[in-house]
């Protein structure tokens, strides 16, 4: 069982300089709650993973704009015009990932891999000061797991097992997510009595996540 | 015609029925306009969409069903939701059978530039490596120049999306296809001189005596 | 759209000395009509790949008391006399892969990975002729994707596009395998009509689906 | 007290609420008998299940419901249904809390063997190997020994299931905890004499003076 917290608990749990990972894409299954929460909260020096960074005022869009990141690594950033300008004065550290990378990396840390073997990026700048590993005569990149203090997710639905069931294209990175965060902090649009969602419908089981945020009582 | 539209009419006679297609922002948005419904194409997106559909009327939208840039969109009958991880791996386990995409620059070699230029603008790769390296056939649907610079180089000097030779370039004025001996221009568009095209053209284009016209039939 | 075939249609596709993935964890989520159909057609030569090899007359048994298997990968072969004695006697080759790496070499396979970085196994005899990996100083076994000519699958629902559904456990490894088969025929229990099974159930898009199995009319 | 019996009861006691539990087959599985149901304990299998319960009443069964040894079970509320990479990516990937597994051998180093008589039977390793690599805590409950023969060793002679050192040994005449610096005997079962344990077993146990009992309430 867990217990549901508030938004404020919830972001009195993550200290300045924590690595937070966001889910989402552009905007869709972001925990929207959590990220203004931080972002009023004037959290410092954050290093968030996140898939993109949308736009100025979605997604993760408030965390730039109260300049509560330090460090971004992301697969896109190219629609967020503060996020550019911190990143052209040197405010904002980047580290952009394949998009297919950034997500098994982050799986690969959830599932206890020790790195994954991909085609993508070979012989390009992504490749720079990455160890090749060939299999069977083909070359492929080593890119190392990635995991976070804090994973922050969005879901349709939650039980208070903490089991997860996501809605269509709102679901991208949540699942992912779930199985890397150290705590695993979701944001549900609504929860519901323990057994409500049935076994095959739960895509996150309970297990994974760590707190539950109650926005109503 | 709209430039845009003769390069989206000219690519959608590219995709076979039946097939999985990924449609880049932009220009390759426009392609499934021009497709036959009854062809039972499936339109997939990074965001983890499989069958999306047109943009539906106002008032029945849903903030839970997006393309990968965040556009509302509907699903056809017989789509599917899949996680991240899993549409990455359509992508690059060569389950996907065409992307199309926009691109910076194309050289001969029929390598790409589509994700950052140094010092001016850094938008990041999104799923483009991926989508290069991992789908059956790359399209690049472009126009030919932009602002009356050169898009189709003698090789490409911004950061390369992949090593991986595109299959098809389709520009307003042609469309060209990288082979081992060089880039071949096999098709003008209508009514388009072969010297306009050999002008606009940075990269040294391969061709006979007579090149086709494309035909964009109706 | 896919058509449906019949089971003896299914049975011609598969030539002696195929390399055969079929799912299903000790006889549970098997597609069991075809795993008959090959037996009693007497293929010949099959490598299968399989998570175990259930009882003697449960999931693959009669595959093997039909004679038709020559190479086994799997992870448990216990329970099953029939192969038990096959391995003894050398009619059977084996190979043994820890059950974790066996998924994940085929999902490897089916996502494009070179293969996987995995702690399973460092140190025992399944490390032995493999490469190990270091990162970040921990130890890695170097497991090579695992694919095959065919994945025969079992599946609760399926619709005319191919979309899967399963069921409690017995999904097991049908979806991991209907990623890496080159080509994935599925015997569901149920063909449905198109857009009955919602998007967000769906486990198994169409588009991995080559052939469907109608057993009924 | 059967043996069987006095094993799963002391191996119980180690069980955490709100834990995350995967019992191997055998004996392991006769721990969920002796657990309270309000600690909220999620027992996991292999196959796919999350919140395994007990055997449902004849004519109650599902050939879609069962364990990781095919047998059939039930769900408790909140159970959830995972795929094998998924269930792999909990053990692997370190979410599962304990595994409770037998053993052919265990040696001093507290390294394990369950999966090989090379020459003589050869089930397979199935999931152990990944279970006692992933799980946070690995205990193993087993008889003291086999037809005589100890199955606790200097060292084991059969291929190890895994190079991590198992945190706990419950057998029906001790309990175990193999250390840095050896194995050490912790606990006796009730009315055992040290000397029996240690003449039943082969490896080396270092114990104080002073043993004490196995404390199975009721």
């Amino acid at each position: 069982m867990h217990l549901a917290i508030s938004i404020d608990e919830a972001v009195g749990l993550i200290p300045d300089g924590a690595t937070v990972m966001l889910s989402g894409f552009m905007g869709v299954g972001v925990p929207d709650g959590i990220v203004h929460a931080l972002a009023d909260a004037g959290k410092k020096n954050l290093t968030l993973i996140s898939n993109d960074t949308a736009r100025d005022t979605t997604g993760p869009g408030p965390l730039f704009a109260a300049h509560c990141v330090r460090k971004l690594i992301c697969s896109h950033m190219g629609l967020n015009t503060i996020v550019q300008a911190q990143f052209a004065s040197g405010e904002l550290e980047v580290e952009l990932v394949p998009q297919g990378t950034l997500v098994e990396r982050i799986r690969a840390a959830g599932v206890g891999l020790g790195g994954i073997l991909t085609p993508t990026g070979v012989g390009t700048k992504v490749a720079e000061g990455k160890e090749i590993v060939e299999v069977d005569g083909k070359s492929f990149l080593l890119e190392k797991p990635l995991t976070a203090d804090f994973a922050l997710i969005a879901a349709r639905s939650c039980d208070y097992v903490g089991n997860l069931a996501y809605m269509l294209t709102a679901t991208n990175f949540n699942p992912i997510m779930a199985l890397a965060g150290k705590t695993v902090i979701c944001e549900p649009e609504e929860i519901v009595p323990v057994g409500m969602i049935p076994p095959d419908l739960v895509k996150t089981p309970g297990v994974l996540v760590d707190h539950v945020i109650k926005t109503s009582a | 015609m709209d430039p845009k539209i003769l390069i989206a009419r000219r690519v959608a006679q590219e995709i076979e029925p039946r097939s999985l297609v990924n449609l880049g922002i932009g220009i390759p948005t426009l392609v499934s306009d021009y497709l036959d419904e009854g062809m039972g194409v499936f339109f997939q997106a990074e965001n983890g969409a499989v069958g999306m559909g047109h943009r539906p009327p106002e008032g029945m939208t849903d903030r839970h069903l997006t393309d990968a840039g965040g556009r509302f969109v509907s699903f056809v009958p017989g789509a599917s939701t899949i996680d991240s991880a899993f549409s990455f791996g359509l992508i690059r386990g060569g389950h996907l059978d065409l992307t199309v995409l926009g691109a910076l620059q194309v050289d001969e070699k029929g390598h790409l530039a589509n994700w950052m230029i140094p010092g001016h603008y850094t938008p990041g790769m999104g799923g483009a490596m991926d989508l290069v390296t991992g789908a059956k056939k790359v399209i690049i649907a472009m126009q030919h120049s932009a602002k009356g610079k050169a898009k189709i180089v003698r090789e490409c000097t911004l950061p390369l999306t992949s090593q991986r030779r595109v299959d098809l370039i389709v520009t307003e004025l042609a469309v060209m296809k990288p082979e081992d001996d060089g880039l071949h221009l096999i098709e003008r568009a209508p009514n388009v001189p072969l010297e306009v095209i050999l002008e606009m053209t940075e990269a040294k284009l391969i061709h006979g005596s007579d090149v086709p016209e494309m035909q964009l039939d109706c």
